[in-house]
């Protein structure tokens, strides 16, 4: 008996995605007999994913690892899954713990946020200001980093964060408010996007603005999207954890929870493959892996790989 | 008949067994036309007789399902409006073809304005040749001017001159008078003169006989879409033209009865506004029509949409049946029992895309619906008694209301109102595009309805109907109420001098 | 074939014989094909629980899609709906975070999308602007009050009665929302089809200036016509907000255009003057199958997206072609 | 007084209110260089909105060109993937987008369907392509060639080249609406179809040179956008059909076609784009950017409106004097 697995994406099309769906058919061909269903809505609303889950329902699939346009609008769709007898996780951007049995974090939200501002920081020994530009206000993994950030500010005690702004995860949204926090801020030294549409366009307008080496760009961004980038100085270096692991993992997991290999239960481990084992804390989250920080040295290693 | 014609000059333009049929009517059933160089030929025909219908045939804007054009006695195809200028046909058209926004000059010259070397459009000589053309019909109106600043009659003139600044050999011109005025009449009366003198054939479409009888040389009569004969003007007589067209005798055609004039219904005192009407006073009694004369633009059918709840008077009060209303929508108007039939049809009148039946109940529906719910059936017998009366010329009564002739449009707006069983109606150039037999049935109407009570106000621009259908009547001029005569003072001459504001003394 | 007659008919046309050319008739054999196909090509299409599930797909939006029909064949247009259901389910959160009970809930819901039909109503009929552009405008101010109240945070935890709105089922697999989806298309049948107000919809979509010549109240008509609209969005706002559980300021973006797609398709004339309620409902349905009968064959949503485009277009346009060629 | 009357005088001077205001709290808005940023930025809203603009006097309305602009944009950086040089990507893709705008044309034209309902149809459908054409994959920055990216950022006497090509456009549309017999054609055609016919002006196909036209625009602005935002995916400049149709109500074209100009289709663009560049320079919280732009749509559409009643006719003598 095959054992489908419906790996839903925020939406079609990012590269982020594309390169998890990838690592989730690795993981399928590691373990025989599992079909990978690869879906997402085209753009990222969370009435557009529910409409994908409930099709999903429909062919019965056995499992469902989700990463979320939103956290708590999916749960009634979500639980009425479970109710069918299918077992759902969330992973990347996660849903309130009534809609999924555990959560995978790419990596732990205190160390995603005390590396991004880190980044910006390693580059001003004499301190500065910093702005954040995250995707769409409502994107909850991005939220959770800023406000991790928040909590270790006092550890950079020069660093300032003069500016939250959402570039909605659009290009040129993205693009016209780096430009903006560029034109109110005119001492600004870093931009921090945790998002890799926005670290993209930041970097973008900064080097149309004349300010590379003024600005430096970072947070979190993909290496073959970043290469050119870091190439010409807008972005010194920025951090990403590996896709094509999350999106193995989460199809691991899923596979250990609907084959009852595993239970998810505060405490449990899990193991995942080749990236080793998982513990579920007490919210039933838990974290693949470190982000790994990319930079001249490294980029070119990792831009043909995702 | 016909043997008179070989011994004249040959047609410029012939129609022969001309066929146009439109879902489930069949407009043209196989008619002939001709007209000649320097003759004014007159078409007439009944309301849907199928005159305006030849006229986009000859056109280039519909294409006949049979029958040939004969150029200088070939054959030749229309195939759009563009084919028939080059042809060297032009047209007025019976409803305005014109353009807002666009100059006097861009209106004239749309579509063959002329350019320049580098293919522009050659502003400074599409000028001064409208004003040339202007100019040449007697209109003084700047090239401009942006064509929705201007008044009626001066729009009609500038669609005269769009006419002429195509070097044509065949003038159409399809009841060109119903909006100009007086002067502007007298005018074109030259104008076509000189038309015929420069050797154009010139086709001339009206209901009014007494400018047929002035203009025309020859004339063709079609009755439902079919040719039922031609001939010269001489020794033509107006009772066989009409016995021809209606297929009937009509003798008299304004059938006032007489009707005992009651109490007022309707009293209305110091109404202005602040750019259209000053200080109207009049009193109106059941079983009385008021007739309102005036020149085109006089402001008769503002201050009778002002009382209609369209425009709020700045100043001013009416009275009806005895009480003070202000009347602030056309909903509370017809509360009251005032009800008005307005001028322009096709705009105000008829509700193009809805069924005659469903047109003549629509102010009625609170009558014709039982709680809020439509009663079909009794919405189609209203409309039936009343569009039987007015002897309306349909396919059914679920036909939409936009298939039929301009005339039976007005039929039913007519009836509209009739059903729903006012006080006092306002008719606002009634017979305007009417032909001869209807209007003879909404005067009888009229007649009917005053001598049961009802207090009925007519505005029209044609003296002959004022007078013969009217026991009072007040004359407009610029706005403001110029004169009111009654009785033996009820003359063609007061009118027309308290109209054009004349002193008696000056014109003595 | 005759020229016009001197006697009228002394009756209307039949109804019936006008039905089987009719639109409608277009639309429920499109309806029974795609279903037949969906069928075909998935065994899980003709489960009773997953065709219920797949009703969510229209229901909500199909609610405003008659109310937008009235508007739409009386001349106007409402894009700002998409945006009132955002404004109504927040003003719903805070309703709920003070303390309401859920009856209280649901009336905020469905008062607030009265204000906004009402707002957009006396910009349209009061002031007399043009409908179309008015609710561009309002369709950034209402989303944008949305935004500036709740920011990024989200509203959740509405009480468990409410729940019953958008995630309850009345009967075995017949939803909450499929109810409220039957009512509402009887109500606005009844409304546009039955009744005197309905007639003086038609005649102001036809011909507004004649309308009013014709003693309606026109402005009147346009103004309960956006209430309408405007309570329709409260009460898609009401299940929406239910179905989710939760409200964040970017819920039913898009809708505006869904709606639209689903009164069009439904063959009511964009111009004004013509359409029905049944085609509404015929089109909704239609909608809802091709969403679901593609998203059980895992087609990316902007694939289906394609295929509704076509079909709104080849819908209108096939008859049209072959009418044409045959001529 | 009688300039005041002018829809363009008042829109202009609402502009200079604008920027005043915006001055007084962020006083380097106004220098030059940033002025010509925003120019920049607004160049794509007003190619579209000019080619918005003459579909809008035919009395029709295209809701694809945003999606037109998208595919356009995405096939000019599969082209340049492909290592096409730019001198044959530009004239391919304004091909292509007139070839778009062409399918809308001919749909209104020959088949007679409503215009709003053939381009939310096209709309969806041009989106659709782009993911067919490219599984849903972006296109990124270091993707695109330097040539490619280069194009719309080279500055000229002070103003990158994306700016000149839309005031490039805007003088060259405003010629040929204004002395191209097409041109007058488009008020013809809005303002009265009927009568058109009987000018000889053939509604269908001016409508369908309109929708050629927008098209053509929104391939031209596809490409520039790709290049300047260096990025190409399905949903680049989603839901900005709206904001060119916005730009052209403020701006004074009546909706419900015959009139308008290209001056007030060009500064109801520049409107838009102040305010959505002001706002966040400004400093205003994100949260309420939405609402503001929402009411100063509003507001403009109100003042224009109000501003353009209808006086009614002037009959009495005393009252056409005061005027
Ligand atoms: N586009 C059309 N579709 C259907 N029927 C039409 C159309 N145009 C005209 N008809 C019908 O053709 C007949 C002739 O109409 P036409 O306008 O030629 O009359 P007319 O002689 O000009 O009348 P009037 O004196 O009232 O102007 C009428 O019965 C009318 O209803
Ligand atoms: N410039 C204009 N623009 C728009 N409508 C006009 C214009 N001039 C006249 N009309 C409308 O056309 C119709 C006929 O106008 P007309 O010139 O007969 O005016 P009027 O003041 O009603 O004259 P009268 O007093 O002779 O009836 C009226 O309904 C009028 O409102
Ligand atoms: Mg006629
Ligand atoms: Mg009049």
């Amino acid at each position: 008996e095959t054992v489908r697995i419906a790996l839903v994406a925020k939406a079609l099309g990012i590269g982020f995605f594309e390169a998890a769906a990838k690592g989730a058919e690795e993981a399928a061909a590691e373990l025989g007999d599992v079909e990978i269903i690869y879906t997402g809505p085209t753009d990222t609303t969370a009435e557009g994913q529910i409409e994908v889950l409930n099709s999903l329902i429909a062919q019965r699939v056995d499992a469902i690892a989700v990463s979320a346009n939103d956290t708590d609008a999916l749960v009634p769709t979500l639980k009425r899954a479970m109710e069918r007898g299918i077992t759902v996780i969330s992973w990347d951007s996660g849903v309130a713990p009534e809609g999924r049995q555990m959560h995978l974090n790419p990596s732990s939200a205190p160390l995603i946020g005390n590396t991004i501002i880190k980044l910006a920081a390693d580059h001003l020994p004499d301190g500065g200001q910093v702005a954040v530009l995250s995707a769409t206000s409502t994107s909850t993994n991005q939220n959770t980093w800023i406000a991790e950030m928040q909590k270790v500010m006092g550890d950079y005690p020069n660093i300032e964060v003069v500016a939250t702004v959402y570039g909605d995860d659009l290009a040129d949204k993205s693009y016209r408010e780096a430009q903006g926090l560029m034109q109110s801020y005119p001492d600004l030294d870093a931009i921090i996007a945790p998002t890799s549409v926005g670290i993209v366009a930041a970097a973008q307008a900064v080097t149309d603005a004349g300010k590379v080496g003024q600005v430096n760009v970072t947070g979190l961004g993909l290496p073959s999207e970043m290469a050119g980038h870091v190439k010409s100085g807008a972005s010194k270096s920025f951090a990403i954890w590996n896709p094509i692991d999350l999106g193995y993992s989460a199809a691991m997991i899923a596979h250990a929870l609907a084959t009852d290999a595993a239970t998810a239960e505060p405490g449990a481990t899990i193991s995942i493959g080749r990236m080793g084992e998982v513990v579920l804390d007490e919210n039933g989250e838990a974290a693949m892996a470190d982000p790994f920080t990319y930079d001249a040295s490294n980029i070119d290693e990792f831009s043909s790989i995702f | 008949m016909n043997s008179e014609q070989s011994a004249e000059a040959a047609p410029v333009l012939s129609l022969r067994g001309i066929v146009k049929t439109f879902p489930g009517v069949r407009a043209l059933d196989g008619v002939q036309l001709d007209l000649f160089p320097g003759q004014v030929t007159a078409l007439i025909g009944e309301n849907g007789a199928g005159k305006s219908t030849i006229v986009k045939v000859l056109t280039g804007i519909y294409q006949p399902d049979e029958g040939q054009i004969l150029l200088d006695g070939a054959a030749v195809g229309f195939p759009d409006a563009h084919s028939a200028q080059q042809a060297g046909v032009t047209a007025i058209h019976q409803e305005t073809v014109l353009f807002d926004e666009l100059t006097v000059a861009e209106n004239i010259f749309i579509g063959h304005a002329p350019r320049t070397r580098w293919g522009l459009i050659d502003r400074r000589a599409m000028r001064e040749r409208a004003s040339e053309i202007l100019r040449s019909i007697g209109a003084s109106i700047s090239p401009g001017a942006r064509l929705r600043d201007l008044g009626i009659a001066s729009r009609h003139l500038v669609a005269i001159a769009r006419a002429l600044s195509v070097d044509a050999r065949v003038v159409i011109m399809d009841e060109p008078t119903a909006a100009l005025s007086h002067k502007e009449i007298g005018e074109l009366y030259d104008l076509v003169e000189t038309l015929k003198r420069q050797g154009k054939a010139i086709l001339f479409i009206s209901h009014k006989f007494d400018e047929i009888f002035r203009i025309a040389d020859r004339w063709t009569v079609f009755r439902d879409g079919a040719f039922v004969g031609e001939g010269r003007m001489e020794g033509t007589t107006e009772a066989e033209l009409v016995r021809l067209m209606v297929g009937r005798r009509v003798d008299q055609i304004y059938p006032k009865r007489p009707a005992a004039i009651g109490p007022p219904v309707l009293t209305v005192a110091g109404y202005s506004h602040p750019t259209e009407f000053e200080d109207i006073n009049f009193t109106l009694h059941a079983g009385e029509i008021l007739g309102f004369y005036g020149l085109v633009g006089a402001g008769r059918s503002e201050v009778m949409q002002s009382l209609f709840g369209i425009t709020r008077p700045s100043k001013g009060a009416c009275r009806i049946a005895g009480k003070v209303r202000v009347l602030r929508t056309t909903a509370e108007a017809v509360e009251a029992g005032i009800v008005y039939v307005p001028e322009d049809r096709g705009r105000q009148g008829a509700v193009k895309g809805l069924p005659i039946f469903q047109n003549v109940t629509l102010p009625s529906l609170a009558r014709t619906s039982r709680a809020g719910f439509l009663r079909l059936a009794e919405e189609f017998r209203l409309a039936r008694d009343y569009t039987r009366r007015l002897d309306l010329r349909a396919a059914s009564l679920d036909q939409d209301i936009a298939l039929l002739s301009g005339g039976n449009q007005q039929k039913v707006v007519i009836a509209k109102w009739l059903a729903t069983r006012p006080r006092v109606i306002i008719l606002d150039e009634p017979t305007k595009g009417i032909d001869i037999g209807s209007k003879a049935a909404v005067h009888d109407f009229m007649s009917e309805l005053a001598g049961q009570g009802l207090a009925v106000i007519m505005v029209s621009s044609e003296i002959p109907e004022v007078l013969g259908m009217s026991d009072r009547v007040i004359v407009m001029r610029e706005g403001r109420i110029a004169g009111e005569f009654a009785g033996p003072t009820m003359t063609p001459e007061n009118l027309v001098r308290a109209a054009v504001g004349i002193d008696r003394r000056e014109v003595a | 074939m005759t020229t016009a007659p001197r006697h009228i008919p002394d009756r209307l046309t039949s109804p019936a014989a006008r039905a089987l050319k009719s639109w409608e008739t277009l639309l429920l054999v499109v309806a029974v094909t795609i279903f037949l196909l969906n069928a075909m090509a998935s065994p899980y299409f003709l489960d009773p629980w997953n065709l219920s599930d797949a009703s969510f797909n229209f229901t909500e939006k199909a609610m405003i899609a008659f109310a937008m029909a009235m508007l739409i064949v009386a001349g106007e247009i409402d894009l700002s709906v998409g945006a009132i259901i955002a404004l109504a389910s927040t003003a719903m959160g805070m309703a709920m975070s003070m303390g309401a009970d859920m009856p209280m809930i649901v009336l905020v819901g469905l008062g607030t999308g009265l204000l906004c039909g009402a707002f957009n109503g006396a910009l349209v009929a009061g002031l007399g602007l043009p409908s179309i552009v008015v609710t561009i405008g309002t369709m950034s101010l209402f989303r944008g009050i949305s935004y500036i109240v709740l920011g990024d945070a989200a509203f959740t935890g509405y009480p468990a009665s409410f729940a019953w709105f958008g995630q309850g089922y009345v009967w075995w697999v017949i939803t909450v929302e499929l109810v409220i989806f039957a009512i509402a298309a009887l109500v606005f049948g009844l409304l546009l089809h039955r009744t005197s107000f309905g007639r003086t919809v038609y005649a102001i979509g036809n011909n507004a200036t004649a309308a009013r010549f014709s003693g309606i109240r026109v402005d009147r008509v346009r103004f309960i016509l956006f209430l309408l609209t405007g309570v329709m969005s409260g009460v898609a706002a009401v299940c929406l907000t239910s179905r989710l559980g939760s409200t964040r300021p970017s819920i039913a973006s898009g809708f505006e255009l869904e709606v639209v797609t689903i009164v069009v398709l439904g063959g009511v004339s964009i111009l004004g003057g013509s359409g029905t309620i049944p085609g509404v409902v015929l089109a909704a349905i239609v909608m809802g199958l091709v969403t679901f009968g593609l998203g059980l064959l895992n087609v990316p949503g902007i694939v289906m997206s394609i295929v509704v485009g076509a079909l709104l277009i080849g819908v209108i346009a096939v008859p049209r072609l072959i009418s044409k060629l045959r001529s | 007084m009688s300039i005041l009357k002018s829809r363009e005088a008042v829109l202009a001077l609402a502009i200079l209110a604008l920027l005043i205001l915006i001055a007084g709290r962020f006083p380097a808005f106004v220098t030059p260089a940033n002025l010509a940023r925003v120019l920049t930025d607004t160049s794509p809203l007003i190619l579209l909105a000019l080619g918005q603009m003459a579909v809008i006097l035919t009395k029709c309305i295209d809701l694809s060109v945003a999606a037109n602009l998208a595919l356009c944009g995405m096939v000019a950086a599969l082209m340049d993937g492909a290592g096409v040089p730019l001198v044959v990507i530009l004239p391919a893709v304004i091909a292509l987008g007139a070839g778009l705008g062409a399918v809308n044309g001919l749909l209104v034209w020959k088949l007679a369907i409503p215009s709003i309902v053939v381009t939310l149809g096209t709309m969806t459908i041009f989106r659709g392509t782009i993911f067919l054409l490219t599984n849903g994959a972006w296109i990124n920055a270091h993707q695109l060639s330097d040539a490619f990216k280069a194009l719309p950022r080279m500055v000229i006497l002070g103003l990158p080249v994306m700016a000149w090509i839309a005031v490039g456009a805007v003088a060259l549309i405003a010629l040929a609406v204004a002395r191209l017999p097409l041109g007058r054609a488009l008020y013809a055609v809005g303002g009265n179809p009927h009568a058109a016919g009987y000018a000889g002006i053939s509604v269908g196909r001016t409508q369908f040179a309109a929708f050629v036209l927008a098209g053509a625009l929104a391939g031209l602005t596809g490409y520039l956008w790709v290049a300047r935002y260096a990025v190409a995916y399905v949903d680049i400049a989603r839901g900005f059909e709206l904001d060119v149709v916005a730009a052209c109500v403020i701006g004074g074209i009546a909706i419900a076609g015959g009139a308008g100009t290209v001056a007030g289709a060009v500064m109801g663009a520049l409107f838009l784009g102040i305010i959505k560049n002001a706002l966040p320079v400004v400093g205003i919280s994100p949260f309420w950017q939405m609402a503001i732009s929402g009411s100063a749509i509003l507001i403009a559409i109100a003042v224009n409106t109000l501003a353009r009643r209808d006086p009614g006719r002037i009959i009495l003598k005393q009252a056409e004097a005061r005027t």
